[in-house]
């Protein structure tokens, strides 16, 4: 494998409204001071798709999941994550009202052990909401962003676990918009699914950016360019080089940008 | 819904938990006292030699059948915890098998006697061994480890094999103080209750120990010593040597509610019939009494 | 947007869940050590006394074998040896779980892999079914059958340490059993599957995946049921015979620390030096199973796969 | 020898030693249940106890037995959650936890008659709770707790950790995630803990001779006052439980009928610990579809 020079890279602030922003973040696993994530300094325009991409291990999740702090217990993240000009990764900050606006959806489908509406509607309920009717509107309206109200709209009492990969998948997405999030993390959400789930997956994306930013891992360099507005590449725990989709694609200011996307790294 | 309900039902239980465990001491103490106040009901607690809890039970269930002010509690645990607990005050009648003062550790003349009935004990042996009666001196040689086999009795040519009581056992006190004339038994197989001894003895060939009288039955035989029968007449008379008293002590004299019942227990109504049932010989019966050195005067 | 950032850090019904739900959690671990302590504590003191107030010497009562705590010996000192107790706690302990253990795993193997539906279904309740048969009942079971047929096969009295092991044996293997079988159930199905798929027999897969997979949990199995047969008293104390002597062979009756100690705590007065040598017989119990525990800690550890 | 042929040998000597266990248990419950089925009646369920002559009952040993499991369950199960809860979820990975998880794995080990005398000096002496079905139910914590703790934890954590992230991810609390999603998940695991530790209770005499105490007074069954001393809901008195009665039948009894007495306290026994896992498995499929939401 070929040594690319990590200090070298291109990252430029796009000129749209700015929904988050992280700014000289790392991250370090366990008691280790070796960082997994080194001075990574993005910013992503609003009602857009933001893609994340790199090799395995390059650091993209581990980023990703930063934003919304799920890796609180296991990560130590120095930095500033700016949203709605607070810092969120302040110890003062309220991590769950944090997650509330910050969603996110994994990378295999992980639906609760409960009935469909009620995957939607177990949070709700812990939030605060009780008024039935509120409770039903949420979920009709969640599954049909995640488009799978009509596939499950006559089965809403039967497990989850009883549907299929990509519509279990699309569920958590599901679940992840009732909260009305403001920001949506997607970590390789279409990775344990066949290609017409994944199409699916993908239209009902680009349908949600009317109304949501989405940030999206993924390792699919089609999935990427066919979906996202912006592309960060990602390697060895550095930020390579972060630009409108097409550029990344088509012209890249970076030898090892060039070589991972025309598929000629490692 | 349920979920809420099992999560609350959860905590009520973890609290109720707490609770109990951390102040049931102070509750229990004060809805005693409070007993006390309301119906006078007195509580007496008599812990001990698990060979008296028979009797005391069925004594204390009639007891109060007849007197509703007292709350009686009678438990086993052996005689040592009876006599330890009763010399620290924290049972009001402490059962024992021997006498106080053959118990180290125990201040005899802080605790007062009462004799409730009298066991009679016999060496017991498997029926296999062909042997009926045996000498003291044989029996005592037999319990020390200087005869192994039982043809040197008389019987058949089989090793003999001892079971005996567990040390410190009011039984055991009773038997060797009896029978081995203050030599050490050999070590050997100990068991700590008259139904275990009973079937060992039943189901191991060549096997000898003792019982008490009630725990005699058809699948052990009784051996008579110097051609004395063991019999509850025999006893009464002290031409069968090894019985002992059951006692029940207090910590100085009993106060009321105590003196009561030990009062019943000594009466005929337990005496003549009760304990009887029970397998003990009445302490009525008794011609000849015996202290705690073993004495035995007319 | 003020609001926003107000809520973004002001606390929430989730962090006050959240501390209410520490709170339960940390109130539940600290009574449970507070226990732990408070019968540690308890049992230590009494058990040190033997050596502290009675002056009994440390190694005469680890390594002597007369155990007659209420006479004293030539010299004056107290029969207060513990070796017959401690080997014979040893060896039943030992060779019940020795027995017990390739029985558990294969019939948790029998659960789990090789025929999962009936199996299990019909073994599972009745394994459940064994942990709650009272001790006695073994013990009487022990006595009438194990016991005659021991005696029966190496003459003597029968009872002694094989009798123990058989009796013991039967006894742990239910807790051995079941929690062989969650420790096999929480291996993931894709490591069989991954195993069978390269070609691997179900033994191969069984031998070299499940079974170091599931290495600490089946160890952890192991201990519990160490446990439940270092602690066993009654059932024991029927078969074993109840002679403080040293055990010759593997059919003379002998003792072990639970049987002494049923058997004499009663009949002992406390305070007394008869009974403070019991306590001590309980706090050498303690201390064995806490060695054993560490120590198979330790072997888990080392044998762990990462994943 | 070739892979296949080992694995052959291999499966048929587990077969033969699973035929060996079968065959254990057969002989162990056959024997039991067998000879106490006959002595089992309608009056041998309902009547009192003798202590001398034949004819006595378990009624009330019976009812203390499942009174008992009842307060134990209440007292250490919520104990032994939380600590589980505690150990899969908060604790950290250092010796701390490992020398917690010693000490609770230590509990287990205590002879029964070590925790009834400490029960009994404890309890029953010192905090003046007097031989008590409540001094017992404490006693028998200590023998549960590792079990419960154990087996709790272990069902937790064959959670995936997915769920913990699904739920954490919209904004939920731990403790609500813990509650809401992870245990439902676990239940039936938990269910089996129960099971098992409720067996120990069941079948446990040495402790509780010294805390729960040998004796069962006459129970008052249509007195519903918990504070009255003659109603059988009162945890303050003393409670023979059958495994105690078999217990104390077998050693001092000197009813004629002993034999029998025991025989048969011993089937019913089996019976109950039978029913109650029936029941508890159908109670937690019961209660793991309605969460689930399955049909």
């Amino acid at each position: 494998m070929e040594t690319y020079d990590l200090s070298q890279n291109h990252i430029v602030t796009p000129p749209e409204e700015i929904a988050l922003s992280t700014n000289q973040l790392q991250v370090y696993y366990g008691s280790g001071s070796r960082a997994s994530m080194t001075d990574a300094s993005l910013s992503f325009p609003r009602f857009q798709i933001t893609a994340l991409i790199g090799a395995s291990g390059s650091g993209k999740s581990t980023y990703l999941r930063s934003l919304n702090r799920m890796n609180d217990r296991i990560a130590r993240i120095e930095g500033e994550i700016m949203y709605r000009g607070t810092n969120i990764n302040s110890p003062k900050v309220n991590v769950y009202e944090v997650r509330k606006h910050i969603g996110m959806v994994f990378q295999k489908p992980n639906p609760f052990a409960k009935s469909i509406s009620e995957n939607i509607t177990f949070a709700l309920k812990a939030a605060g909401i009780t008024n039935r009717q509120e409770l039903n509107e949420r979920v009709e309206t969640s599954l049909k962003e995640a488009a799978l109200w009509n596939e499950v709209k006559d089965d809403l009492n039967k497990s989850a676990l009883a549907l299929s990969g990509g519509q279990q998948q699309r569920l958590c997405i599901a679940r992840a918009l009732a909260m009305k999030p403001d920001i949506l993390l997607l970590d390789e959400p279409a990775s344990a699914l066949d290609p017409i789930s994944t199409t699916k997956l993908e239209v009902t994306l680009k349908e949600l950016t009317k109304n949501y930013t989405i940030i999206i891992v993924t390792h699919n360099m089609q999935q990427a360019s066919r979906i996202s507005a912006y592309t960060a590449f990602f390697h060895l725990g550095h930020v390579i080089e972060y630009d409108q989709t097409e550029k990344i694609f088509q012209t890249p200011e970076i030898q090892a940008t060039h070589d991972y996307v025309t598929g000629n790294f490692g | 819904m349920h979920k809420k309900t099992l999560l609350s039902t959860l905590v009520a239980f973890s609290l109720a938990g707490l609770l109990l465990g951390g102040c049931s001491s102070k509750s229990s103490h004060k809805s005693s006292s409070e007993d006390t106040k309301a119906a006078k009901v007195t509580k007496i607690t008599a812990v001990g030699s698990t060979a008296l809890q028979p009797l005391v039970e069925q004594a204390a269930q009639d007891y109060q059948a007849a007197n509703k002010n007292v709350n009686l509690t009678v438990q086993g645990g052996g005689s040592g915890t009876g006599l330890s607990q009763v010399q620290q005050g924290a049972v009001q009648i402490g059962n024992s098998d021997i006498f106080a003062e053959q118990s180290s550790g125990i201040k005899a003349d802080k605790l007062v006697d009462h004799k409730v009935a009298v066991v009679g004990m016999t060496p017991v042996v498997n029926p296999e061994v062909g042997v009926a009666n045996v000498s003291m001196a044989q029996l005592r040689d037999i319990f020390t480890g200087k005869i192994t086999n039982w043809k040197q009795v008389g019987g058949k040519d089989q090793k003999i094999s001892v079971i005996n009581r567990a040390q410190g056992s009011g039984t055991r006190a009773t038997f060797e103080g009896a029978v081995l004339e203050g030599k050490k038994a050999v070590t050997s197989q100990e068991q700590d209750s008259n139904g275990t001894v009973q079937k060992l003895v039943s189901s191991t060939p060549g096997a000898i120990s003792y019982l008490a009288f009630s725990y005699v039955n058809d699948k052990v035989k009784a051996l008579s010593i110097d051609n004395v029968k063991p019999t509850d007449k025999n006893v009464t008379t002290n031409k069968w040597t090894i019985w002992s008293y059951e006692h029940m002590y207090t910590k100085g004299q009993p106060v009321k509610a105590a003196a009561g019942f030990l009062k019943y227990m000594n009466s005929d109504k337990v005496q003549g019939s009760l304990v009887n049932k029970l397998g003990y010989i009445s302490i009525h019966d008794m011609k000849v009494t015996k202290n705690a050195k073993n004495v035995v005067t007319k | 947007m003020d609001d926003i950032q107000h809520k973004l850090t002001a606390p929430s019904k989730a962090s006050r869940e959240d501390v209410m739900g520490r709170i339960i959690s940390y109130t539940c671990i600290a009574a449970i050590i507070i226990l732990v302590i408070s019968i540690l504590y308890f049992i230590t003191s009494r058990g040190v006394a033997t050596f502290t107030a009675n002056h009994v010497n440390l190694w005469q009562f680890l390594s002597g074998k007369e155990w007659n705590p209420g006479t004293l010996n030539a010299s004056g000192q107290p029969q207060v040896g513990a070796l017959p107790m401690i080997v014979t706690s040893f060896s039943v302990t030992i060779l019940a779980a020795l027995v017990a253990t390739p029985f558990a795993i294969a019939v948790a193997l029998f659960m789990t892999d090789i025929a999962p539906k009936n199996g299990a279904k019909f073994l599972q309740p009745v394994i459940e079914l064994l942990v709650g048969i009272p001790s006695v009942v073994y013990g009487f079971i022990g006595l009438t059958v194990v016991v005659p047929f021991i005696r029966h096969l190496f003459g003597g009295t029968g009872s002694g340490i094989l009798a123990g092991t058989i009796v013991l044996f039967v006894m742990v293997l239910p807790t051995i059993t079941s929690l062989a079988v969650d420790a096999l159930k929480a291996v993931p199905t894709y490591f069989r599957s991954a195993s069978l798929a390269l070609g691997a027999t179900r033994f191969q897969t069984i031998y070299k995946v499940l079974l170091r997979a599931a290495m600490p949990r089946l160890l952890t199995a192991v201990i519990f049921g160490m446990a439940r047969a270092f602690g066993e008293a009654l059932a024991v104390q029927m078969v074993i015979g109840n002679a403080a002597l040293m055990p010759h062979n593997l059919v003379t009756p002998t003792s072990t620390l639970t049987s002494q100690l049923t058997t004499n705590i009663g009949n002992t007065i406390m305070g007394t030096l008869p009974n403070n040598a019991l306590w001590s017989l309980a706090l050498i119990l303690l201390l064995m199973s806490l060695v054993f525990n560490l120590l198979i800690r330790y072997i888990g550890k080392r044998g762990e796969i990462k994943s | 020898m070739t892979p296949n042929q080992t694995d052959r040998i291999a499966t048929q000597v587990i077969n033969f030693l699973v035929l060996i266990v079968v065959l254990i248990l057969f002989f162990l419950l056959g024997d039991i249940i067998l000879s106490g089925f006959p002595h089992i009646s309608w009056h041998f369920l309902t009547s009192p106890s003798s202590s001398f002559s034949a004819g006595g009952g378990i009624r009330d040993q019976l009812f203390n037995s499942l009174y008992l499991l009842v307060l134990t369950l209440i007292i250490s199960f919520p104990l032994a959650l939380g600590s589980a809860i505690y150990l899969s979820e908060y604790a950290g990975n250092n010796w701390r936890t490992g020398l917690i998880r010693t000490a609770i794995e230590v509990l287990s080990s205590l002879p029964s008659v070590v925790v009834g005398l400490f029960g009994y000096l404890l309890f029953v002496i010192e905090f003046h709770m007097g031989f008590s079905i409540l001094s017992g139910a404490i006693a028998l914590t200590f023998f549960n707790l590792p079990l419960l703790v154990r087996s709790i934890e272990g069902s937790l954590h064959a959670v995936p950790d997915s769920q913990r992230e699904a739920g954490i991810s919209l904004g939920l609390s731990n403790w609500r995630t813990i509650r809401g999603i992870i245990l439902p998940a676990a239940l039936p695991g938990i269910l089996t803990g129960i099971i098992l530790s409720a067996g120990r209770v069941f079948g446990e005499a040495a402790a509780l001779i010294y805390t729960a105490g040998q004796s069962a007074p006459i129970l008052n069954y249509s007195n519903w006052n918990p504070t009255d001393s003659s109603s059988f809901l009162n945890p303050m008195r003393p409670a023979e439980t059958l495994a105690v009665h078999i217990w104390k039948v077998n050693t001092e009894g000197v009813t004629p009928d002993a034999v029998s007495i025991s025989a048969g306290a011993s089937a019913v026994l089996i019976i109950v610990i039978l029913l109650f896992n029936f029941g508890a498995r159908a109670i937690g499929n019961h209660m793991y579809k309605k969460m689930t939401g399955g049909k």
